[in-house]
């Protein structure tokens, strides 16, 4: 295992955002979690970062508790993030926020390189030395998860990468995450059930900052009236 | 038939090349509770920045009771009666749960103005006030200073203020976002309380459907900035379209035609 | 119960309030002095020096037997230069610390503030520094004197000097302040009436105090057809006038340069070769100006307390202390009134001659010591004055009539 | 109950201040005399700054042009003590509402900018016009003539300047306590803790800002005019930045979240000064140090703090 | 017309000597968000250290360029873990009061240690004469403190745009969140972004020290003018800073020449203008009224 996340409780202020979220990964797995707006996925993700460290519960990563790290080591330790709102460093150009995000643990050879990268993702390779402020929101997202390579992760967390864009690029996304999926465990949020059961194998429904469903991508897809329940309207 | 609380035409906003609302058209009846959803980044929280002043319309017309109140400042919107209550917690929290509804009422009776009328001795507000905790069930709290009372309980006191106003309409944002289950549960019922004494007009976005479909007798639909859908709960529940919306299911041909 | 605990509290209150009151003064006890001067800041480096002269002082008497058989003994409050804070300082040094006497004041403005309220302190006050010719002027008072030399003083024996040079056409250079307007203006006065055929040039140049940047000015009166220039520009300004100037060439142009405060030692040792050969120079006392007795053992034992030679404010204050000696010593008693009374008139031996403090506006009869910058003293480090000029006390003195003082 | 308590130890504490000459050495009268116009002070910036958030650098604008405004109607006119008060209060009021206009609309970092620059040019005024100000040297050598009101007093005495001086900050500071405790008041506090809040409960929090900076320039003036009798002149550094910065300190050192917080804060820095200057020159170094100490660790001032250990002594 | 030429290379001499000062100012603002009253201290400490090494020690200037800032950085980081890691998270007024107590704390410490006299550092021989430029002489040392002005500005540019260190300053200051997922250690980017800004300070107080004479009150002088430059060009912006510095400069430089009467009131005037009409500045990010 090398995610176990016990029970988490994470607050805002008094706001208490999480109410005791519990979720486990296995090495290599891609697992989502959904649920609506406010039912508390980024905070989830976040507090596994350590950026919003949870109040109580734990959180072992590979084998160790991380809780309480502050986010920088919990990077180190090998878990990537990319937050919902892509956060690129506006004025650095693109290459540059690869460059700032590499790190290389000792005694590792990187996997990742800011060449490497820009030779592998030819959209980006292109646009290496333009502003990433100035790239469109598709071509973020990708910069977004580029930069997370940087840290040489073993875990990616990737929140709502779908966010705002385009079908055409929604489908891009899928094939970065399916393609990454194959050398590192990854775990996503979304609200778009579909996108989700096509890439990931496992799920996590969360509503008031509580997991209430879990279930493999293909009980999920068949399961209509827990659809129904936990992300429409209805 | 009576004539529109609110009236909304063509209203849009755009940010740089990004447009957060598109020509949304609306008119909200006295009386009734209209809720706002969409997914995230539908533009609700910035719609609501328009109606209540922290924003400024690129295009269209906000008219109060026939008023238009478009690009006013908030405090002048508010004035005229529109009050509104914030998705993070947005009180005064080194004064007493009383005295922070004093602060809204001696605003709206002009009392603000007096320099030398001990607030303290103000027996007329105070009592107002405690009514009004009343209402909203928290009078027992009345003398604990703002920052200390749960966090169920400060949204409730933000609902407080808002109604001390006489608003002859009420935005609320999320009212329930961050509560307890049960919190939930005694708010949605408050507000419901509040709704059926046909003294207020409310306009409330909301994440929880089932505080939306406990509440609402409209609600409109957001989805990227435009109107999806406007109808009863009923209809919403069955509307195609707000289902892709929320589950994400996109259009496969759209896919495909993008990618040829 | 209740009334008991409110008069512990009013014991302890009257207690807390009494604390640092001076007790009513013995014959064993000490003579207190209290010294007023900047002790923090840029210009802290007067006090200092007021600080260095008067511990020689009070040094010296104090193992000779003290005065009146008992033993002086010194109290400092910083003035920081303004007027506010002095004036409460001197209320403290008063009231509080039981001083007999004060001396200090090194800024005009200071000065200028205090003087008024010295007649309520009943404390004779001798300024050794602040030159504003208004405190022994149309401000004098019963309990205020002046050791040192004053603006008017300095001026008239300025224009003196000027007089002898073939410049006509004169302008200055000085802070924007009091100090600087007034020195110009006696300065201008003084010069007219020696010699009416000088021109005034109506182009003067104040720069604002502390400016650390001189050049504008510097270059402006290079380009005018200026042929002396009067400079009171004074202290750490006066050090980064004179560097900048020697960078623009300012000495090299032919001019007839006249430092009205470009003699104090603590200038000079910061410029040490920096400070061109050949300009006018004056200072309130130069150590190596008089020839008595007095002035020896001064420098001596001042330069083997501190290693550096005395600046003309150490020499005040350190004169100050031995007229109260003196005035202490005719009256018989250390009250203020009598001891005022006593300095009146009153001459005594002080490092730079017979210093006699003129009865009508209680003003030291002292003179300035100009004279030209000259090679490097072999030991101190710094100018020597050659050319040296002591000008008659009285002779550089404003007449009674002329202060406005009544006294 | 509690309020009786209060209400005793105020008693006390007026009635001790009304002592001071008759139970306290001389010196003491000065010292008082100057707790008082020094908190009087503090207590005006304390409005804009403990009450309704706004930190200005430019305070001893007012203060200033109260000291001057009262010199130079002494020095020119010879009018009535209280007539001078009255023209310091105006002037200042006058110049608050100048500079307040324009720069009330600025926030944090920006409004302690503007009033810094503003209260630096009115130095800079102060500084060079001689012909009004006398310059540098600042006003000096004006005598005080009557009280005003018909009123009989020496007030060249420093005991019944003293008395004068307690009366007119215990008044002054009962009007600054009833406008505190007023409903404006209440919406200041409001406004420094949520403006945002404000502004939606319908009021204009510009307005609000101006008419509290107004009232606290227009106290602070009175506290110049009668700072220039009692220090015998009106001088430039007043004005000066530096002294803005004293109220600053006297409100953190006593507690910017109460009344009487920069009267302990006044306090406190008048008898510190005077205490630590007896035994070393380096004042400010023990100032730095306290000042370091009270923003990190008790930043609710000497009255904050003491009302904080008493609440958890009585538990 | 040789006075305007004058004039002109006096501004920028003067204006570039501030740059050098108020930069730093500049900097830990943009990065931190904090107001740094001691920044005119740090100023100071870093002339006294020059002092101390070149006319005590008897170091060679280039020596006391080198390592007096250095020293001065180091005491930065130690003001950094002891005091103002308390008072990061609290809003800037709290920044204004603890750096304003600090400032008190530096500037009796140096009256302490090297007294209150008046201290000058010689220009290195290289520097100390003169040469003619625009029809007048100029010190060949204000020359040196153009060129090292536009040589930090340069090497500002290329630290903050072109190495990974200054990279990171931006990243961090920019998304401080983000940036510690991304595996840099913000806490350790904060007090060397301090140290940093008490470096620049500490340079301009080398360079200031062969022109300027030392006392104790010199950082007090200098700290509300650099409050202008950095208002003026625009808070947290560098090349704000120049122009903020070039602005002051002409100020005093013409001011001083043409307007004498009033150049006491001219730079708050001049602050006072931009804050009521570009309150961020002239160059600062996203200015409007």
């Amino acid at each position: 295992m090398i995610l176990d996340v016990r029970n988490i409780q994470t607050f805002y202020g008094e706001s208490q955002a999480l109410q005791g979220v519990t979720l486990q990964l296995e090495a290599g797995e891609t697992v989502c979690i959904l649920g609506r707006n406010g039912a508390g996925k980024s905070t989830t993700l976040k507090s596994i970062m350590g950026l919003t460290p949870p109040r109580s519960g734990e959180i072992i990563y590979d084998g160790k508790p991380v809780q309480g790290w502050p986010a920088h080591r919990i990077a180190r330790a090998g878990i990537g993030y990319v937050p919902e709102d892509r956060r690129i460093f506006p004025g650095l150009t693109v290459r540059d926020n690869l460059d700032v995000a590499s790190y290389q643990r000792k005694g590792s050879t990187a996997r990742w390189t800011v060449d490497g990268i820009l030779k592998k993702y030819e959209m980006l390779g292109e646009r290496a030395d333009q502003d990433g402020a100035t790239l469109s929101g598709g071509q973020q997202q990708m910069l977004a998860v580029a930069r997370s390579l940087m840290i040489q992760p073993r875990l990616l967390l990737l929140d709502e990468p779908n966010e705002g864009l385009a079908p055409v690029i929604v489908q891009q996304i899928g094939e970065l995450i399916d393609d990454l999926s194959q050398t590192t465990t990854i775990l996503f949020t979304d609200q778009s059930v579909r996108f989700a059961l096509k890439h990931a194998q496992r799920a996590y429904i969360l509503e008031k900052g509580q997991v209430v469903h879990e279930a493999t991508s293909d009980e999920l897809r068949s399961d209509q009236a827990t659809q129904d329940r936990f992300l429409s309207v209805a | 038939m009576s004539n529109p609380v609110l009236t909304i035409a063509n209203l849009t906003k755009r940010f740089g090349g990004v447009t957060a609302v598109s020509d949304i058209n609306l008119e909200v009846m006295p009386k009734e509770t209209i809720a706002i959803i969409g997914p995230n980044g539908a533009g609700k929280t910035t719609f609501y920045n328009m109606v209540s002043g922290r924003m400024q319309p690129t295009e269209g017309k906000i008219m109060l009771d026939g008023k238009d109140i478009t690009g006013m400042p908030p405090h002048k919107i508010s004035r005229l009666g529109v009050s509104r209550s914030f998705q993070i917690n947005n009180i005064f929290p080194e004064m007493t749960v009383q005295e922070n509804v004093e602060v809204v009422l001696s605003a709206y009776h002009g009392h603000s103005r007096k320099l030398f009328n001990i607030a303290s001795r103000n027996t007329g507000i105070q009592q107002e006030a405690v009514e009004f905790l009343k209402r909203l069930g928290i009078d027992s709290l009345k003398q604990q200073r703002a920052e200390v009372i749960s966090y169920g309980d400060k949204r409730l006191l933000e609902i407080a203020m808002v109604l001390a106003t006489q608003p002859k309409l009420v935005l609320l944002d999320e009212p329930t976002a961050g509560m307890t289950p049960d919190e939930t549960r005694r708010t949605t019922q408050l507000i419901k309380k509040l709704a059926d004494s046909g003294d207020y007009t409310f306009m409330i976005t909301e994440h929880d459907m089932d505080v939306v479909f406990n509440l609402a007798d409209r609600i409109l639909v957001m989805h990227r900035g435009e109107k999806l859908f406007a109808g009863t709960p009923e209809e919403v529940k069955n509307h195609p379209e707000v289902r892709v919306a929320y589950l994400g299911e996109e259009d496969d041909e759209a896919v495909e035609e993008a990618n040829p | 119960m209740k009334t008991t605990s409110i008069k512990k509290l009013m014991v302890a209150m009257t207690a807390a309030a009494t604390l640092g009151t001076a007790g009513t003064s013995h014959a064993e006890d000490p003579i207190r002095i209290g010294g007023l001067y900047i002790l923090s800041g840029s210009a802290a480096t007067y006090g200092e020096f007021a600080q260095k002269g008067i511990n020689l002082a009070v040094e010296e008497i104090n193992s000779s037997g003290g005065i009146l058989g008992r033993q002086v003994e010194m109290v400092y409050e910083d003035s920081q230069g303004k007027a506010s804070v002095a004036i409460q300082a001197a209320r403290k040094l008063v009231y509080s610390e039981g001083v007999d006497a004060l001396v200090g004041l090194d800024s005009s403005g200071v000065a200028q503030g205090m003087v008024p309220t010295m007649p309520e302190l009943q404390k004779p006050l001798i300024i050794t520094h602040a030159a504003t010719p208004d405190v022994t002027g149309n401000l004098c008072n019963p309990f205020t004197y002046r050791i040192s030399v004053n603006v008017a003083q300095n001026m008239k024996a300025a224009a003196l000097v000027a007089a002898e040079t073939d410049a006509t056409n004169w302008t200055t250079i000085g802070p924007d302040y009091a100090f600087g307007h007034q020195s110009w203006e006696f300065f201008g006065n003084y010069l007219k009436d020696i010699k009416p055929d000088v021109n005034l040039m109506s182009e003067t140049n104040f720069p604002r105090f502390g400016a650390e940047d001189f050049t504008p000015f510097i270059d402006r009166v290079m380009d005018s057809d200026a042929e002396g220039v009067l400079i009171s520009v004074w202290g750490g300004d006066l050090v980064n006038f004179i560097r900048q100037a020697n960078t623009r060439g300012f000495f090299e142009k032919d001019l007839e340069v006249m430092f009205t405060v470009g003699a104090a030692t603590e200038v000079l040792s910061a410029l040490g070769d920096e400070m061109p050969e050949g300009v006018h120079l004056s200072t309130r006392y130069w150590y190596e100006a008089y020839d008595n007795a007095v002035n020896d053992r001064f420098v001596k034992a001042y330069i083997d307390a501190y290693g550096t030679p005395p600046s003309y404010n150490a020499e005040g204050a350190y004169a100050a202390i031995y007229a109260y000696k003196k005035a202490m010593e005719t009256a018989g008693t250390t009250e203020g009134p009598a001891v005022a009374k006593a300095l009146s008139g009153m001459s005594l031996e002080a490092p730079n001659g017979t210093v006699t403090f003129r009865e009508g506006d209680h003003q030291a009869m002292v003179s300035p010591n100009w004279g030209v910058s000259g090679p490097m003293h072999p030991e101190h480090g710094i100018r020597t004055l050659t050319n040296l000029q002591i000008f008659d006390g009285e002779k550089v003195a404003r007449t009674i009539e002329e202060t406005g003082c009544k006294l | 109950m509690k309020t009786k308590v209060l209400m005793a130890i105020l008693a006390v504490v007026i009635a001790g201040l009304i002592a001071v000459p008759w139970i306290a050495s001389y010196f003491y009268v000065f010292i008082f005399t100057e707790i008082l116009i020094l908190g009087l002070f503090a207590a005006s910036f304390n409005l804009i700054f403990g009450y309704t958030g706004m930190l200005s650098f430019g305070h001893a604008a007012f203060f200033g042009i109260g000291s001057y405004a009262t010199a130079l109607v002494l020095i020119h006119l010879e009018w009535p003590f209280l007539a001078c008060l009255l023209v310091s209060m105006g002037a200042s009021a006058l110049l608050a509402l100048m500079i307040g206009f324009l720069s009330v609309r600025l926030n944090e970092v920006y409004f302690a900018m503007l009033t810094l620059a503003f209260g630096m040019m009115v130095f800079a005024i102060a500084y060079q016009w001689r012909s009004v100000t006398n310059g540098s040297d600042g006003l000096a050598g004006f005598t005080l003539g009557s009280f005003g009101l018909g009123l009989d007093l020496t007030l060249a005495n420093p005991s019944v300047y003293y008395h004068v001086v307690l009366a007119i900050v215990a008044i002054a500071s009962v009007v600054l306590y009833v406008i505190c405790r007023s409903s404006f008041g209440m919406i200041l506090r409001a406004i420094r803790q949520n403006p945002e809040r404000v502004s939606f409960a319908g009021l204009n929090v510009r307005t609000y800002r101006l008419v509290a900076f107004v009232i606290a320039g227009t106290f602070a003036g009175l506290a110049g005019g009668l700072i220039a009798p009692f220090l015998r002149v009106a001088s430039p550094e007043l004005l000066h930045w530096s002294m803005s910065a004293e109220p600053i300190l006297m409100a953190i050192l006593g507690g910017t979240g109460y009344f009487l917080g920069p009267f302990i804060g006044s306090a406190a820095f008048v008898l510190l000064e005077t205490w630590i200057t007896t035994y070393t020159e380096s004042w400010m170094l023990v100032l730095g140090i306290i000042l370091a100490m009270m923003v990190i660790f008790f930043r609710k001032g000497l009255l904050g703090t003491a009302i904080d250990w008493w609440m958890e002594v009585k538990k | 017309m040789s006075g305007i030429g004058a004039a002109l290379l006096n501004s920028l001499d003067i204006g570039l000597l501030l740059f050098i000062i108020a930069v730093g100012l500049n900097i830990v603002f943009g990065v931190l968000n904090i107001i740094n009253f001691a920044h005119g201290a740090l100023y100071m400490l870093g002339a006294y250290l020059a002092f101390t090494l070149i006319n005590i020690a008897g170091m060679p200037f280039w020596a006391a360029l080198l390592l007096a800032p250095i020293g001065v950085a180091i005491l930065a980081v130690i003001i950094d873990r002891v005091l103002l890691r308390f008072i990061y998270s609290r809003d800037v007024a709290d920044s204004l009061l603890l750096t304003f107590a600090i400032l008190l704390i530096i500037n009796e410490s140096v009256r302490m240690i090297w007294g209150s006299g008046i201290h000058v550092v010689q220009p290195p021989q290289l520097l100390s004469g003169s040469v003619e430029l625009l029809g007048s002489s100029v010190a060949t040392y204000s020359l040196f403190v153009i060129v090292i002005g536009l040589l930090l500005l340069a090497g500002l540019w290329y630290l903050f745009n072109r190495t990974r260190v200054g990279r990171i300053m931006r990243a961090a200051a920019l998304d401080r969140d983000m940036a510690e997922a991304l595996c840099i250690n913000t806490r350790m980017v904060v007090t060397g972004v301090f140290a940093f800004g008490a470096w620049l300070a500490a340079v301009g107080g080398v360079m200031a020290a062969p022109m300027r004479a030392l006392d104790p009150g010199m950082g007090d002088k200098i700290i509300i003018e650099s409050f202008i430059v950095v208002v003026i060009g625009g808070l947290g912006s560098f090349p704000g800073a120049l122009l903020g510095a070039i602005i002051l400069g002409l100020i005093h430089g013409f001011g001083g020449r043409y307007l004498p009467e009033v150049n006491l009131l001219l730079p708050f005037v001049g602050m006072a203008l931009v804050l009521l009409f570009k309150p961020n500045g002239i160059m600062g990010k996203g200015a409007s009224a």
